[in-house]
Order: structure tokens, then C-alpha cells, then sequence
């Protein structure tokens, strides 16, 4: 057991894969020399060479077209766009090749990419650097997106992105950047598609992912203490979702609330109530409540900030709500 | 403050469509390569009219000898990004009539097993890396794959070819930058028919390729692009260097769209001397005034086309006898499965 | 009464709001001098002028910020995008700067821009030429999103969206373009938010836009003869959506099914679906039944485009299993 | 085949740093809107240590000829789209310090109201049609405004301005391109500082804007950024072509970047020998020379600067003084009503 932080998780999985496979490449703005703006790739231009992790021009829309090409033409790209709001810039390339390539060249190539971004507020970045946009790729045929909730997720996710041989967006909540946990020396694998039970209850399931994990965690101790017990279910994979997990929470508690940073109107949890409406209608005993941002941009003052995101309070008050 | 002097256009070099610069065979070989894409985009032409062919297509009747010239340099393992208009270079790549027909006709024996059709065809075993029904996105696709052959340190070149009028997306000048700066084996073609759609590309653009091409210190080189000799020459030249590591390089065609933008374009919008004008520049026709004043006969120019002819039908012929692709197959490609790619 | 077809109903409504207001300016790929691709443009260059109405280069990224650009300088651009598929080059422009102008510089500016462009199947135009991605736009405070269903709802809704002093993406189902329609010569406003009862039922609420509207007639002919009588919610907007006449409409048929063309995972109809089973929960007496497109691409063949096309079959099917 | 010769770099022109082109009132008036934005810069350096100041902050200290100089040729209906490092484009520009420090600490009293902080301080009023996170966006911001100055007639113009890194962006070209090819009232103003983030722009770019504005025929100048007079005397120049119908330009302005890429970098990765070079290239510093060369004396300088650094002062204390942003008017804002704009 060691001390493992999320930001050298990261950098961690990105190194052994790129050991295990002389075809992982990785490139970014600032990426090499500086390390990353969340210093998540420090080290790895002086381990593996400027051939294989290097510094672009700021650039994007090409940059991920040339993952594309490059992943068809025998490597494996990992990109880091800088934060997530400027994946605005590459939606061609991921959404119109990369996810597409396979299917409409006759299922006869595969494009093994990983786009890696960080999204996310709380920094008083505001309203250009802070977007949380999973639930557009989540709509895109072709895509897988996943979303670890801490260094060891983290690292298993990566490497099973890396290892995946379709395009795969990886999402990294600014927050849990300097997060920490005790990991066993040898971290366990990951598979996309697979939720997990990150707390178990009975009483009402709360469905979640990434940086608000932590979040539904303060929110089921404070429900604890009411009596009730909170299941959390952790997605970790957004496209596919998983499910079957989902269903069989709710199967259980019979009471499903969804939460995540995203602005909630159109956000991913919307498909995750939507499914659930309709495959898991007749375990329901009380409505579908989402927690997520409000339709509103993400505003620079920390008050607002703080207002604007969502909260243990919001989510304590959803629960009660489905439970009433 | 100085205002730069407008330059003259690059007029189209001339002296290079000298057939004497190749070997009869090699010239009478180039014919076959140029008749077959144009038999096949004529045949395609009846099949669109007849209802066989569904969605829409851009014909490359008068460009041909652009696809067979660059392609004469290349190479299997060389890569290229191809654009909307992709026929011609998916044939000279190497693509066989017959997954292409059947592609076209929505085939499951199709080379995209009928899921992309006209804007699709694609064969990654042949370096064909794409049609592309985004005007400018192949460029850095071919960006992408110069990058992995340098990175994987062969001397393989990567080709994007794009239009004159997808010379107004700034992913040209992205990539232009990127492949100049990292020094990577990409050959940007420019097929320049002159038109965007329904509009002349000098209402498209304020620029001439060669002159942007120089801002970045990339060579360009222009060319009657209706000349396969000229193209073919240029094009050896060209990927000779760039294998020996002379990084980009820019190859702009000067060439002629004939049949409209898509199959049922009118052109009512064009002067009709102009489009008169195009039977005297087909890069078809000169090949075999070429090859018959070195001596074939004209038996032997028929024998060719014949075969070409035969080729065509018959790759027709399969592409009918083929089956609809399965639903159920589609949906099982979205995705590859396996960890391990 | 005149019979008014889809893309001259376009045509008029650009025409009479550059009529009624001088700061209107209309330019695209080809809308000038051709135009448009799908000819709604025809004539506006000859009307109002090369300064007013103009074709541009191929350079979407810059269009659409120009508009942004002209829209806080004074003007009302209305931009066309030829296909929805090309949406992906101008994500930043809209999302970044469009959407967000005016909340994060403080309420002191408006972007009335609006941003036209057709989506859909059917046409065998193929993956990058068919798809629908308005549930993008729909998760993005500061956008609207409009989509009319027939040429009058185009006409209003187009000069709704011209007058809205916010940033609106109007969207044209390309199947609709030759539909036809008899129409009053003084065409009736249309207000952004707003939805129609396309037909009364008491047995089961369908909500649908667009173009799949006629599928969802079709259906409800087809259930009719069964007995089941389907009420027809036709959105029209999707952002702002109008959550009350959908509540209304379920809280008297206590049935919902929603229905689009886009792909169903993650798009709109998880919104709509979402919501209802937290507010319209009590009302529900069955589950929410989604019908949209397959998790794929949209594929060349015409057998496998009509395979991929949601049908009458899938809704009636839909409406089957809510009410069984 | 020709390969171009790489041109010989532009030098900064030399020669227009000439004090004596303007009064010695104007140079004075110039200094003191120079020291305005140094010493706000400055006092928000210390405000953002002390935590005053939320998010991060790009300070344009050492840059601040180019806002001043440019903006000496602008009016108030003149647009102006700037950048992350946007202070000086703003101040320059005419906002107000009230409202641009009460925004800088998130107050409702700010130019934003809070919402937006340093990089989206923006005033329509003023034409500053906003600083900007997204690298490159402001062209094309830039370019629509100078089709709305164009189409309603105005012989304003709408300048754009943007980092040399920036260049990479796609939309430069895109912007270039079309500003020349519709005659657009659009000014490029390129703040080369050399460095993109933590990366010297030579790794970012293989071209030189000089080279990549003559492909379009767009007029450049080069100027040394950080001599407010030569700035300004071309920003004139330029400016008053363009109120008469030239079409758009570029100006280059060198200059330097001295408090890192953003407030807490160290510049570790920079050579100490250039960083301590910086001094001696001081805008501010050079134009107190200057004014000092001329005779105006230590106290009136100081009197200037005192007079700054009261402003200032009362600026930071009217935003310290200032309220919370309220949540619920923030909402309100998200969209604009009524049906007619
Ligand atoms: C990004 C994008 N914008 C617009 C289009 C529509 N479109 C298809 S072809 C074309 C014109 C391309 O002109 P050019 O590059 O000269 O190629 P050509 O058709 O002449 O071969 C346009 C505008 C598109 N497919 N993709
Ligand atoms: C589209 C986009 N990509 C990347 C970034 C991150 N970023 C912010 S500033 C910057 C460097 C910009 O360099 P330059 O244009 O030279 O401006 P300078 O910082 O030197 O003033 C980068 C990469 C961004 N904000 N937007
Ligand atoms: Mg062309
Ligand atoms: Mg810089």
C-alpha cells in the first residue's frame, strides 16, 4: 500500500502503457517540456523520447485530426486538450471521423485513440474554462467517454482506454487532481462499461461519476444521520453506462436519484433517468430527481461559483424529495 | 509600411508534358489507369441517372490524370486522405472495381460493406485512408499518418489531396504550420478546377496556394494538372525528395471539373464558352493523341479502352449480383471489440 | 388560403424580416448567387442586395464567430450551415462566445443571431450528411433551439427566431422540404417555448418535433384503428421546451412515449423523458417509452437507412408496450 | 520545382522611436495611460497574492505599447477584440478602473458584474467587445464586426488582437482570407512576445505573420512593441488607410512578456540572461526617459505616477467596498428578453 494522487495516477498509467506498447504516443500542448497544465505528464518526455511525447502548436482541430490518422495508420494517439471547453474545436474530427471511421469503412479499421481532458469548476475559471460537455460525446455512435472518481480509477480507466481499440474520451475532474488514496502496489484493471457500488444502502440509489462522487459520499453520511441509507453507484463509464448495475440499485431501493456537475438540463443524467423510466418503471416508488448544475454558465465569482454548483444540500434535498 | 506587390500568377508550367520524358509502355499503362476511372465515373453516371445509385455523387470526369499522376509516385504502404470527389483516387490507389461498384451500389459486398457509399470509399490495406464528406478534415488525417510514418521511421509518405475551395478552412493553415514545423513526410495536392460548389474559388479565396505555401517555407510546385506526364514527373520528383526526408511539400493541379459539382449540376451558372472549351483539355483524350502519334495504333488504343470497358461491366455486373448489406452486421461494427487493439 | 411549401415558407420569412428590419443580413455557403442548397435562399440576393445577402468561403469556423462578432456590433445575422453535420466546425463560436456573451459580460450586450441549418436522414446522403445533433445544442445555456415541423411553424418560428434578441439554432428537417401545406396569406406568429397539440387523444401523449412529427400522425392513424387514441405533442422548440403542455397532455393520458429521428441515447427525448418522470411522475401509469434512432451511425444503403429510420412500426410498438 | 528562399526576418523597423514625431503633451498623455495600466497590473499582481482576486491572471505587464499605441489611433466606435491577456486592450480602450478592478475581484459593481473576471472583461459601450479564454476566437469576433462597420456604412474599423502563439489557429487563416477578400475594415494586431505558454513560439510556428499576410496581399508592419511611439505613429498611419477604404492590415508589434504566462509561473524554463534583459526593454521606463530627454522634469513625472497610483488606489478601494454578484440576477441574464433585440 502506497499513497497514490489522481495527477500521477495519470501519469502513472500513461507510462506503463507506454512501456507495454511502443505505438502509444503523446501529444498536447504543453504536454512534454512543462509536464501538462495539471503536471499530469511530467517526466514522461525525458523517459520516452521527444519521438513519442511531444509539445504541439495550439492547434487543436488539427491536432485531433491527426490523432485520427494516426491511429489508423498504426499508433495509438493520446491527445490532452487543454480543458474540456476547447473539445468545441475538435468536434469534427471526433465526431464526424473518429467515431464514424470504422463503421462507415465496413467495420474494417479501428481507431484507437484516447482524447484526454480535464472539465470541471471550482477554480474560479469561469465561464470558458470550466464546461462540463461529457453528454455530448455520450450522443455520439462511436465514442466511448469515461470519467474516473479517484487515483484508482483513474489509472485503471486509462489504461483500459489505452487499451481500447475505439476512439475513447477520458475526463478528468479538475477537483480531484491533488486528490490521494491508499492503493496497493499493484493497481487493479478496469473495464469500460462497468459502474460500481461505491457505498451500499437501501433506502434510495444515487447514481454519479467523477468529481461528484465526493459529493454523494457528504451526502449519504448526512442522510445517515436522518436514517437513511443512500446506495451510491459510481459510473466511471458514461458510453456505454452500465446498466445493469443501475437497474439492479434500483431494483433494491425502489428510489433513484441522479447527480453530477454538468448542467442538468440534456446532461447525461437525463439518459440515465430516461433508461431507467422506462426498463426500471415498476421498481419506482417515488419520482426520478436530478441534481446538476443550473442552465446558466459558469460564473467567475466564487459566490456565484459556489451557488452555481451543485451541492451536498442539493442533493440531500432531492433525495428527501423522491423519499416524501 | 509596406504594401506587398500582388505576384503574378504562377502561369502553369509548361515543357513538362513532353511524353518523350517516359516510356512508351510506361505512357500507354498510365492511359489504362486514367480510361479506367473515367469508364468507371461514366458508368457510375448511368448507373446514378438509373436509380442505382442512392445519396448524391461528385464525379471527377476531367481530373483524372491528377489521381494517376501522384499515384504513378506511390507506393501500398504510402497513405493517402482523399475528399468529397474521391473516385479517381481511390481507383489509382489501388481500390478494385469491384468493392468500389459495389460500394456505390450499397452492396454489402461493397468495400465499405454499402455504409458509406460515394464519400466513404476507403480501404486502409491499400493506404487509402478515406473519401470525406467534410471539405478540408483529410488534410489532417494525412497529417495524422505522415506523423506515424515518421514516428515509425519508414521512408512512407502521406498524401492529403483537397480542392480549391476547401483552401479557405484553416485547417490547411494548421496543418501547413504542423507538417513545416515537425518536418513530416506530407504531400498537401491541390486539385484546382477553379470552382467551389457554384461559385469561381477567386470568390473563395485571396490567395494563391503557391504564395501561402511560401510563408511556411513549404516547396510548391504547379502543374497543368490535365497533363498525367506532367503530374506523374512532378510527382516521382516530389516523393523522391520527401523519402529522403525533405519534409512537405505542396503540389497544386490546375485541372477542369466537367461534370458540375454533383451528378445533376446543370452548370447553368457557367459560361458556356468555358464549358466548351473543356473537351480540348481532357486528360483522357490527350494520352491517346499522345500514345498515337508514338505509334499505336489505333487497335491497339481500342484494345485498351475494350479492356477497361470489359473490367467495368463486369465489376458492374458483380456489384448487381451483390447482396444488402446486414442491419445487424452494421450495428455489430460500431464498435471493435477486444482490449487489445 | 394558399398552398405554401416548407422551403418557400424559409424563404418568406427571411424575406419579410429583411424587409421589416434593415440590420438583417443573410450569408452562407452558396445562399447568394445558388440559393441554398435545398433553394430557400432563391431570390434574397436579387431582392435585398449583395450587401445584405452573400456567400462566403469555406470557412465555417470563421462565419460563425463572425456572426457573434456582427451580432454585438449592431447587426442580425442569420447564418446558414449546409448541413447539421458541419455544426461540429463552429462549436466554439456558438458555445463559447454565442451562448455566453451576454450572461458572463454582465447582461450588457445581446447576440440576436441565428444559425439555420438542416438535419436528418432519408436522402441516403450518409454519416456526415444526415445527422441530427440538436441535444448538443440544447445542453448549452444561452442557446435556444427551435425546430419547426411544417411550412407554417417554419415561416413563425423563423421570424420568431430572427426577432429573439439571443442566439437561436433553427433547424431544418430535410425530408420537409417539399412538404406542402395550405396556409392563411397572413401567415400566424409563432413564440420560442412554445408547443402545439398536433392532434388530441385521451389514451397516450406523444411528444415528438420535426419532421418525425408525420410519423408520429401516421401511428397515431394506425393506433386509432386499434382504439387507442394518441394525443400529439409537437415541441417546436426544444430550448426553451414547454414542460407544461407536456405535464398537461400526460396528466390526461397518464401514458408517455416520446419520439425523434436523432439518435435516442442522449438526445433530446432523454430530457423530455427525464423530466417527466420527476414532475409527471404521479401521473404516470406506465413507463416512459423512448423511440429514436439506433446506437450507430447513419448508414449509406437505403436498406439500412430505413432500418435506422425510427418508424410507425417502432412507435406503435412504443405506444403498445406503455399501455400493456 | 522551386524551393523558396527563406526570407530574411523583418527587423524591427528603427527610425520611428523618433520622440520627436509627436508633442511633447501627446508623449506625456501617452505615459501617463502606459503607467495606468502598469501600475493596475501591478496592484493586481499584489491583490491576486493576497488572494483577492479569484481564478487565474494573465498580465500584459511589459506589453503595454501596444494597447496604448494602438488604441492613440482608435475611437470609441472603433471595435476591438482582444485576449486572455486583455487588461491593457481594455484600459487602453477606455474602461473605466472602477469597474475593471471590481470586476477583477468579482464584484456586482464590475464591468461583468462579476460573472466573467479577467478573461472576459469586456464594455460594448467602449467597443471592447471582450477579452477572451479561448485562444484565436477574438479574429474571428473581430472579423463579424468589421463586416457589421462595413455593412452599415461607418468608416469605423474593428481591430483584432491576438498572441503570437495564437497564430497556430486555424481562424487566422480563415480570417485573413476573407477580411481580404471582402475589403473588411479589420486591423490584425499580432502582441509578439515570443512565447506561447511555456514554449517559445519557434516550436509553435514554421512561419513568420509578415510571410503568411503577403499570401493574401495584406499589408503588414512590424514594429518594436514596446516603443510606444512607434506603435502609435503606425497604428495612425494604418488606421487612417483604413477609415479611407484600404482594406484590412497587419501590424506586428515585438514585445515582451515579463510576468510569465500567467501570475505564479516563475519562468523557470526561460534563460536567466533574457529575463534579466527585460528591464532594459521597459515601455514605461522608455517613454519616462523620453519625456525626461525633453525636460519635463523628475517631480512632473512623479506627479503623473502619483496621480496613477491614486486613481488606482481609489479604483481598488471602490471594488473592495463593492457587494456580492447576486445568484438570482445572474440567471435572470442568461438570456435577454423580449421578442424584438
Ligand atoms: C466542412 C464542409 N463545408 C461545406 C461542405 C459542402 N461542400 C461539399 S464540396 C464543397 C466545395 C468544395 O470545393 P473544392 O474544395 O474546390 O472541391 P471540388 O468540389 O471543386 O472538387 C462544399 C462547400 C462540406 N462537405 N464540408
Ligand atoms: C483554444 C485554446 N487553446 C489553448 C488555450 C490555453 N492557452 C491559453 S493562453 C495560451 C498561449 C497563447 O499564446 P499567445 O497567443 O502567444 O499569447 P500570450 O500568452 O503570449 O499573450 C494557451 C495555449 C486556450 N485558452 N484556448
Ligand atoms: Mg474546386
Ligand atoms: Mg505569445
Amino acid at each position: 500500500m502506497a499513497e497514490l494522487r489522481y495527477q500521477k495516477a495519470i501519469g502513472r498509467a500513461l507510462e506503463d502503457a507506454m512501456t507495454a506498447d511502443p505505438t502509444v504516443i503523446l501529444f498536447g500542448e504543453d504536454v512534454a517540456e512543462a509536464g501538462g497544465s495539471f503536471g499530469a505528464t511530467k517526466g514522461l518526455r525525458e523517459k520516452f523520447g521527444a519521438a513519442r511525447v511531444f509539445d504541439t502548436p495550439i492547434s487543436e482541430a488539427a491536432l485531433a485530426g491527426a490523432a485520427v490518422g494516426a491511429a489508423v495508420s498504426g499508433l495509438k494517439p493520446v491527445l490532452e486538450i487543454m480543458f474540456m471547453d476547447f473539445t468545441t474545436l475538435v468536434m469534427d474530427a471526433l465526431v464526424n471521423q473518429a467515431a464514424k471511421a470504422r463503421f462507415m469503412f465496413g467495420g474494417r479499421c479501428a481507431v484507437p485513440l484516447v482524447l484526454r481532458t480535464p472539465h470541471g469548476g471550482g477554480l474560479g475559471a469561469g465561464p470558458q474554462h470550466s464546461q462540463c460537455l461529457e453528454a455530448w460525446f455520450a450522443h455520439v455512435p462511436g465514442l466511448k467517454v469515461v470519467c474516473p472518481s479517484d487515483p484508482v480509477s483513474a489509472y485503471g480507466l486509462l489504461r483500459a482506454a489505452i487499451d481500447d481499440p475505439n476512439p475513447v474520451i477520458f475526463v478528468e475532474n479538475k477537483s480531484l487532481y491533488a486528490s490521494k488514496i491508499d492503493a496497493p502496489d499493484e493497481l487493479p484493471a478496469f473495464e469500460v462499461g462497468k459502474a460500481r457500488i461505491a457505498r451500499p444502502g437501501a433506502d434510495v440509489t444515487i447514481v454519479t461519476y467523477g468529481g461528484a462522487l465526493r459529493t454523494a459520499l457528504a451526502a449519504a453520511d448526512a442522510l445517515a444521520g436522518e436514517g437513511v441509507e443512500a446506495e451510491i453507484v459510481d459510473l466511471l463509464s458514461l458510453q456505454p453506462w452500465d446498466e445493469a448495475t443501475v437497474l439492479a440499485s434500483l431494483s433494491r431501493t425502489h428510489r433513484l436519484v441522479v447527480m453530477h456537475e454538468a448542467v442538468e438540463a440534456f446532461g447525461v443524467g437525463a439518459e440515465i433517468a430516461a433508461r431507467m423510466a422506462d426498463i426500471g418503471f415498476d421498481e419506482l416508488d417515488g419520482p426520478i430527481v436530478r441534481v446538476g448544475a443550473p442552465f446558466m454558465p459558469i460564473p467567475f465569482s466564487k459566490p456565484l461559483e459556489r451557488a452555481y454548483m451543485p451541492s451536498v444540500e442539493n442533493l440531500v434535498a432531492a433525495v428527501r424529495r423522491t423519499l416524501a | 509600411m509596406t504594401r506587398p506587390k500582388p505576384k503574378a500568377t504562377t502561369g502553369v508550367p509548361t515543357g513538362r508534358n513532353n511524353p518523350s520524358e517516359i516510356s512508351r509502355d510506361h505512357l500507354a499503362d498510365l492511359y489504362g489507369r486514367l480510361l479506367t476511372i473515367r469508364r468507371a465515373e461514366e458508368r457510375l453516371q448511368k448507373l446514378f441517372a438509373d436509380g442505382e445509385v442512392p445519396g448524391f455523387i461528385h464525379l471527377s470526369i476531367g481530373q483524372e490524370a491528377v489521381s494517376v499522376g501522384v499515384m504513378d509516385a506511390l507506393r501500398d504502404a504510402d497513405t493517402i486522405a482523399s475528399t468529397h470527389r474521391g473516385h479517381g483516387h481511390a481507383i489509382a490507389k489501388g481500390m478494385a472495381l469491384e468493392g468500389f461498384f459495389a460500394e456505390l451500389l450499397a452492396r454489402d459486398e461493397g468495400v465499405c460493406r454499402g455504409r458509406g457509399g460515394s464519400m466513404h470509399v476507403a480501404d486502409m490495406k491499400i493506404g487509402m485512408l478515406g473519401a470525406n464528406g467534410i471539405v478540408g478534415a483529410g488534410l489532417s488525417i494525412a497529417l495524422g499518418s505522415a506523423l506515424a510514418h515518421k514516428t515509425r521511421g519508414t521512408n512512407d509518405i502521406a498524401v492529403a489531396f483537397f480542392g480549391d475551395g476547401a483552401q479557405a478552412e484553416g485547417l490547411l493553415h494548421e496543418c501547413l504550420n504542423i507538417a513545416a514545423l515537425w518536418k513530416l513526410p506530407l504531400l498537401f495536392v491541390c486539385e484546382n478546377n477553379g470552382w467551389g460548389e457554384f461559385l469561381p474559388t477567386t470568390k473563395h479565396l485571396a490567395f494563391q496556394l503557391g504564395d501561402l505555401a511560401a510563408a511556411y517555407r513549404v516547396p510548391h510546385t504547379r502543374v497543368d494538372g490535365n497533363d498525367v506526364v506532367a503530374v506523374q514527373a512532378a510527382a516521382h520528383r516530389i516523393v523522391e525528395a520527401m523519402r529522403e526526408g525533405a519534409g512537405p511539400m505542396a503540389l497544386e493541379c490546375v485541372t477542369t471539373r466537367v461534370r458540375g459539382h454533383f451528378e445533376g449540376d446543370a452548370q447553368k451558372y457557367r459560361d458556356p464558352d468555358e464549358l466548351a472549351a473543356l473537351a480540348a483539355l481532357d486528360p483522357v483524350r490527350r494520352v491517346a493523341d499522345q500514345l498515337a502519334a508514338l505509334g499505336l495504333g489505333a487497335a491497339a488504343l481500342e484494345a485498351i479502352d475494350a479492356g477497361v470497358a470489359q473490367k467495368v461491366e463486369a465489376a458492374v455486373a458483380h456489384a448487381r449480383t451483390g447482396t444488402d448489406p446486414s442491419f445487424e452486421a452494421a450495428c455489430a461494427d460500431v464498435y471493435a471489440e477486444g482490449g487489445r487493439a
